[in-house]
């Protein structure tokens, strides 16, 4: 084991369970205080195919994966074929009886022997368990926790077959080390970005949620779903993205906070709705969760391709805000930002975020529930000035906003170019107040923003930027050059629009050399930041291959 | 007590003649029929000349995107089920760039009445095909003229299960400002197909024609008979039946159907914090 | 002779005792029966489970995107009328995302054979409802049930007048088989909707669910009776009728409407420049 | 009259037949030699409001509007309170008898004397033939030749009313100055921009259109449903702007040349499709004719506010091309390569114009059929290599393009990350390689970039940078300052995207100040450069009320 830190990979086929393993596994990690970081790769498919999930885990804060594992949980022969080249070399492979592993150790678990058929899973579980030295009675729990409710009719086969292969596997010899102790065990919880950015909307107090299913965005709907009746909140699947998006803009303008979720080619089908809210001026919270395209492409890998689509989708001109969370934490944090500056703003808020965002689990620090900052409604009661009028030209460029049918005052509002009383108008004089109203939105939107975060060195050799997932991967690529001596600083974007340049021009100044990492092709926001500041990155390690940013491949690509 | 004059008179951009005057006209009558005043109502609408109805009278107002009508109502309606929602929007609109949300709204039994203007033509884009143009109908853009068969909303409609299926004609006002309170009133979604002369456009369905064709459904006709009112639906030739053609009160309206909508509209609910809490404790 | 090697054999990505492998297989079967080779043949595909099929059978391929299906048949078909075109994709697909051109093909009669594989859920993205899910369908989206109305698109589109309205189910595959030549040679838009279940997401509408209710339509039933026809097409529940349930040859497909196409394909014509010029000195 | 031109302003209520006199004006003044400018003006209504139909006429070659008017033609009372302040010094009211105009000479027609009240057009025609001093005769052939055929019953009446108002008019005594006289009077093709890009895309062997109603576009359709039968098209209006961009590909993919047009709303709808073709290498051309947005906004004026949006329109990485035309004659030429480029490069390539490009009618120098440079079809007739593979790597990126049903090979095509022979597959390493196989087609279109175009000094004090249907006034602008003895340039694109640095950076690092000039508030042209060069334009001349750029917006704005 380099370092303090564990890579555990499980494969095998679709409809194996490898998922159901890692989860119980991963969250019986973090109660027993650990730090994870879970990559989940799998395919467009169902049943067979290959699938991974990985667990990377240390006593120490952890937020990237790694590329070399230590572990390989086997659920198939393949799984021993594609991955045994990624083992360390203390690596162990846990596998069948029959193991097919050339070069390293193999813990052949005789899973017939130990259990039935159906709780293969469980043996595997458990395995992993006393392997990594978890507690028994912990991960008795965990499992019951999860299954107790919803299958009680064999929660006690469970514990049985788990007690029979920890008792089994304990009596192993193997030479696998053992995972280094927490130093305290704070309560930690456990979930992947999706999760975080559903929670952080619930908090933020989410009404309305309408979405067309689409990997990697639907677990945020799904989750919001779970909990619809208990938070009180309407989640509708639509007939397609179109109305989902035009359903989140009615949803909104008659009074409920709301979002939707999608993918680049759901995206594409919103992107008028996305014009729509502009106009009209109507909050609304848009999920696009990447994953590779063009079209439907790599529909389960990830990417990050779609920043320069997300920032000018829609035609005509209107300001945005567009958020790019680098941890569950920025995920639930900053989807209450963007419900509130929608509300304030009264538009469009978009949140970026990539498939391996949104499946990796983290150990995540409890949300002060009631701490959290107030989110706006944005809302007034009654009209101040006579007569109501939704478009009344400010200063601010926001205009007050009533809500229809709450008041006598009748609120209009217009896709169409609109006087202040939000009727159709074709006075060109208007047009061109009512185009400045709404820029000068943006002009406050732009004194709201998260600037970036810069770590490291102040005048560093080398200045790392980066966006959204990559942070963790970026993070650990500059922490490990830094080990060797490098000064390396990093500058990681959770915003990246409308960008400041006080905020971190200067930083990239001052870096002898700045190097842009991001997850698609073009080096897209690298272009932005020119297109910003003239400031030209000039290096860049891009990753279009579908999977995630690791601190391996930055450092290859660095030739570090 | 509303009146008429509650919902206000407006110059209108439309065409000396167009039946979308007297379309207003019945709409604002039945309103006034339904007791209801203008905050009490939202209407939302797509783009077209049908489209810019809701500016002519006074409501609440979501005029949004060509074809796009339906889902803003739906979400509305979702948000704050104590509105009154009417979508007024064109044959086009509905039917043929939101043909998806008609199936859609008609499946989810919206609470929402939908009064689409029915020109058969595409009036403010002047004069191509619309989803009902017959066939033969000859435009610019259908210089070989309309190759594709006529969509009868109200036959789909009845065939899908919609719960209120009605007919009428601009050129019949009360009988308009007649069902469109009983629209209204119908728990679920409600559809209202109005037949409209065109005279700048549509110079085959004009005023003369649908006149001509247009009949009201005689007394005894029972629109709860669904066999009957698939026959009827699909009467269009020389005699084209107006009236309520299927009424069925058998589905619970969509907005009746989420738990979180028992207690009330979306609006103005603080987030619960215990139940917050609760929600996170799954995630240990 | 086409055998059904020439069709080829390929590994899916399909669950084992999925409805879609006897899908596969029948439309291999009928595609041998239709005397065609794989190169005469195109087939367009959305995307899902249903939509992989194309994949994995030998013939020209187009898999577009998510519910656009038909439009991309549609100009295929246009651009080249000889080409025998087959949409295969989910109910999602067709009803979902792409209802509105389902709508629009059945109205423009276009010589595109339609099979949807109706497993009433949604596969590939793990299980949420469908348009054809039913009423009450619990799903990780649906935890308080299906709300809206299953999607019977049978009956909508006898309703619309569609000439070749099918319906089978995968563990039919004679029947499947069968029916496809027909519909291939069917002048004009034909549907075929085939039963299947989906072992991994719908354990409702089960293998044995659906083979307790589908029965094949007796004999002596006649296709080309519409009234017949839009009753069968009603029927769902403890009986489900499979085979052509309607059939009519009355209008002409969408690709001999075209004065252009009259001479043929749209492939490699030459620009006309004695007509062209022609055309240009109107602008004189 | 300034220098050696003329403006003419019709104005009406929509219906009252001001598009057929505009017409019959312009076209008549066309035949007659002269150089025009139209500009329409119109409303989104089918009756009632008030349109304008301005024609800028001289016997010079002109290319821009104008916005003082010499001669009203009112057809109204409104026309004459709204405009007759645009009136110059000298400029004349035509009006009915009863005048409102305040301080400027009025023509009282006695339109009800002169003619029925059908005929009201024909004698303001007779009217504004005369004072312009048109040929009778060819007025009368210009009123034949359109109305001859399709109403052989009114031809006598028509050329009755002609005549009457002629000499009526001719008798009057009227201080206005006629035009000066052309020099040679060369035949000109009398068309809008919509109308030339309509018959590039016939001379290019466009086969097949497919479209959803949109202002300004439809004008293309429309050209193109009238000579289907004739050239051998197909035009299909479909069910939406998604059905019409996907039929379009299918169509392509079958093979036929293919084109939509559409604009911001419809095209919003057609970015997933933008993605399809990109990704399964379909060619097709997209005409985006500009309208203001966002939403619905102002559907019959005029803006160039989507660069940015269809640049990045559809999700997922992959190259295009977008031209910009400035005139007619660029929309005929341009879309010609448009289309060749579609077949050799295989993927979307984009058109932008706007309603005021759209709508202008112009006088157009006859094109010589015979001579026009071929256009690819970019199919190959068989396979040279064995088993064919759609998507076979080349070192172009290019992959050999054989058509379904034509040849015994299969032809697959997937918007699935796919294999060589089209499959779809998540083999990682061979995504990359497609990746970058596509993305090599961009690197070869950059060598197919149309020059911006540059005029004037070479290191000018004053370079004014524009795009599209901008450059008229911009040129005029420019012509006007030199004329005052300043050194100033112009530089204008007709190409904006891809960007290629060499051939424009140095004339912006040459001039003393760069002035953008663009119909839209971001500035979006300005920031692509800066975004692709580092050059920042400083000084910006932007317009986004809905009217068309002016030579006297741009002298006004640059305080000259
Ligand atoms: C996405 C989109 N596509 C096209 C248009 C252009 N458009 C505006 S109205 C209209 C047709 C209107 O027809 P209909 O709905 O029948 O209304 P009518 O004018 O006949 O009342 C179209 C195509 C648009 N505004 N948005
Ligand atoms: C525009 C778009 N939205 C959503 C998706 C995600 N998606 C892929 S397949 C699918 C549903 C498939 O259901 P169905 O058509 O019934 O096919 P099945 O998998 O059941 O065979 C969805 C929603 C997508 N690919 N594109
Ligand atoms: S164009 Fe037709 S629909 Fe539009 S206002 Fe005129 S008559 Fe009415
Ligand atoms: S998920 Fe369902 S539809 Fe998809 S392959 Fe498995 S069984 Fe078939
Ligand atoms: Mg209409
Ligand atoms: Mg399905």
């Amino acid at each position: 084991m380099l370092e303090r830190d564990l890579n555990i990979l499980i494969g095998g086929e679709a409809g194996q369970g490898l998922v159901t393993i890692g989860e119980l596994l991963a969250r019986s990690l973090v109660r027993s205080g650990y730090s994870i970081v879970v990559t989940q790769s799998y395919q467009s498919r169902i049943r067979g195919g290959h699938n991974t999930f990985a667990i990377r885990v240390s006593p120490d804060s952890i937020a990237a994966p790694r590329e070399s594992v230590d572990l390989l949980v086997a659920l198939d022969v393949q799984t021993v074929v594609l991955h045994e080249g990624e083992l360390t070399a203390h690596g162990l492979v846990v596998s069948d009886t029959v193991c097919p592993a050339r070069h390293h150790p193999c813990l052949s678990v005789p899973y017939r022997e130990l259990a039935d058929r159906r709780f293969a899973n469980i043996v595997a579980l458990g395995v992993a368990g006393v392997l990594l030295g978890l507690d028994q009675e912990l991960v008795a729990r965990t499992l019951d926790d999860l299954f107790g409710k919803k299958h009680p009719e064999v929660t006690e086969q469970n514990e049985r077959v788990l007690a029979e292969t920890w008792r089994w596997c304990s009596a192993q010899e193997k030479n696998f080390p053992r995972l280094p102790a927490v130093s305290e065990r704070a309560q930690r919880l456990f979930m992947n970005g999706n999760e975080a950015v559903a929670l952080g909307a619930l908090a933020a107090g989410v009404k309305f949620c309408s979405f067309y299913p689409m990997t990697p965005a639907t677990g945020i709907p799904l989750t919001l779903a779970a909990q619809a009746k208990a938070m009180g909140l309407v989640v509708e699947q639509a007939e397609d993205e179109i109305a989902a998006i035009n359903m989140a803009i009615g949803a909104s303008f008659a009074g409920a906070p709301s979002m939707v979720a999608t993918s680049g080619g759901g995206f594409a089908l919103m992107t008028e709705g996305v014009s729509l809210a502009g106009m009209t001026e109507t909050p609304v919270v848009i999920v696009v969760g990447q994953r590779p395209g063009p079209a439907t492409g790599l529909p389960t890998r990830t990417e990050q391709g779609d920043l320069e689509f997300v920032l000018h989708a829609g035609h005509g001109e209107f300001p945005r805000a567009i958020f790019a969370p680098g941890t569950p934490e920025d995920g639930f944090r900053l989807i209450r930002k963007a419900f509130d500056l929608a509300a304030r703003f009264q538009g469009p808020i978009f949140f970026l975020t990539d498939q391996f965002f949104a499946d990796s689990y983290r150990a995540v620090a409890p949300f002060d529930v009631e701490a959290l900052p107030p989110v706006a409604s944005g809302i007034e009661k009654d009209a101040a000035v006579l007569p109501y009028r939704r478009y009344a030209i400010t200063e601010s460029g926001i205009s007050p906003r009533l809500l229809p049918g709450v008041t006598r005052h009748l609120v209009v509002v217009d896709s169409d170019e609109h006087t202040e009383d939000g009727h159709i108008t074709e006075d060109l004089t208007v047009r061109k107040a009512m185009m400045e109203k709404r820029l000068r939105k943006g002009r406050e939107l732009k004194a709201e923003v998260v600037p970036p975060e810069l770590a490291g060195d102040g005048k560093p050799d080398l200045l790392l930027v980066c966006w959204g997932s990559a942070k963790g991967a970026v993070d650990e690529a500059a922490a490990k050059l830094r080990a060797g001596g490098a000064r390396v600083a990093t500058l990681h974007f959770s915003q990246v629009w409308p960008l400041v340049p006080e905020q971190f021009l200067p930083h990239l100044e001052q870096a002898r050399e700045v190097v842009g990492v991001e997850s698609n092709a073009f080096g897209q926001f690298a272009r932005l930041i020119r297109r910003e500041t003239g400031f030209a990155i000039q290096r860049q390690v891009l990753r279009y291959d579908g999977l995630p940013m690791t601190p391996e491949y930055i450092l290859r690509e660095l030739g570090g | 007590m509303v009146s008429i004059e509650d919902y206000g008179t407006y110059e209108t951009a439309w065409c000396p003649g167009c039946g979308n005057h007297s379309i207003l006209e019945a709409v604002k009558r039945g309103l006034v029929a339904a007791r209801l005043e203008p905050h009490q109502v939202l209407f939302v609408s797509g783009i077209g000349q049908a489209a810019k109805a809701p500016h002519y009278l006074n409501a609440n107002v979501f005029n949004g995107l060509h074809g796009r009508a339906l889902p803003v109502a739906t979400g509305a309606k979702l948000a704050n089920p104590e509105l009154t929602v009417i979508v007024e929007s064109g044959d086009g609109c509905n039917y043929g760039e939101g043909g998806n949300h008609l199936l859609a709204a008609i499946r989810r039994n919206i609470g929402v009445t939908l009064i689409v203007h029915n020109n058969q033509v595409y009036g403010l884009t002047k004069g191509q095909a619309s989803p009902t143009s017959q066939e033969g109908f000859v435009t610019k853009a259908q210089p070989e003229g309309v190759a594709s068969a006529p969509f009868n909303a109200a036959a789909v409609a009845v065939t899908m299960g919609a719960g209120f299926v009605a007919r009428s004609f601009s050129g019949m006002i009360d009988h308009l400002a007649g069902i469109l309170p009983a629209a209204i009133a119908h728990p679920g979604f409600a559809l209202i197909e109005v037949l409209q002369p065109c005279v700048s456009f549509n110079k085959v369905n004009t005023f003369a024609w649908y006149k001509q064709r247009c009949y009201q459904l005689p007394e005894g006709y029972d629109p709860g008979d669904r066999d009957a009112a698939m026959r009827v639906a699909q009467e269009w030739g020389e005699r084209i039946p107006v009236g309520i053609i299927y009424r069925s009160g058998a589905r619970l309206p969509l907005e009746q159907r989420f738990a979180a909508l028992h207690q009330g509209s979306l609006l103005e609910r603080e987030v619960d914090l215990s139940t917050l809490k609760k929600v996170m404790q799954r995630f240990v």
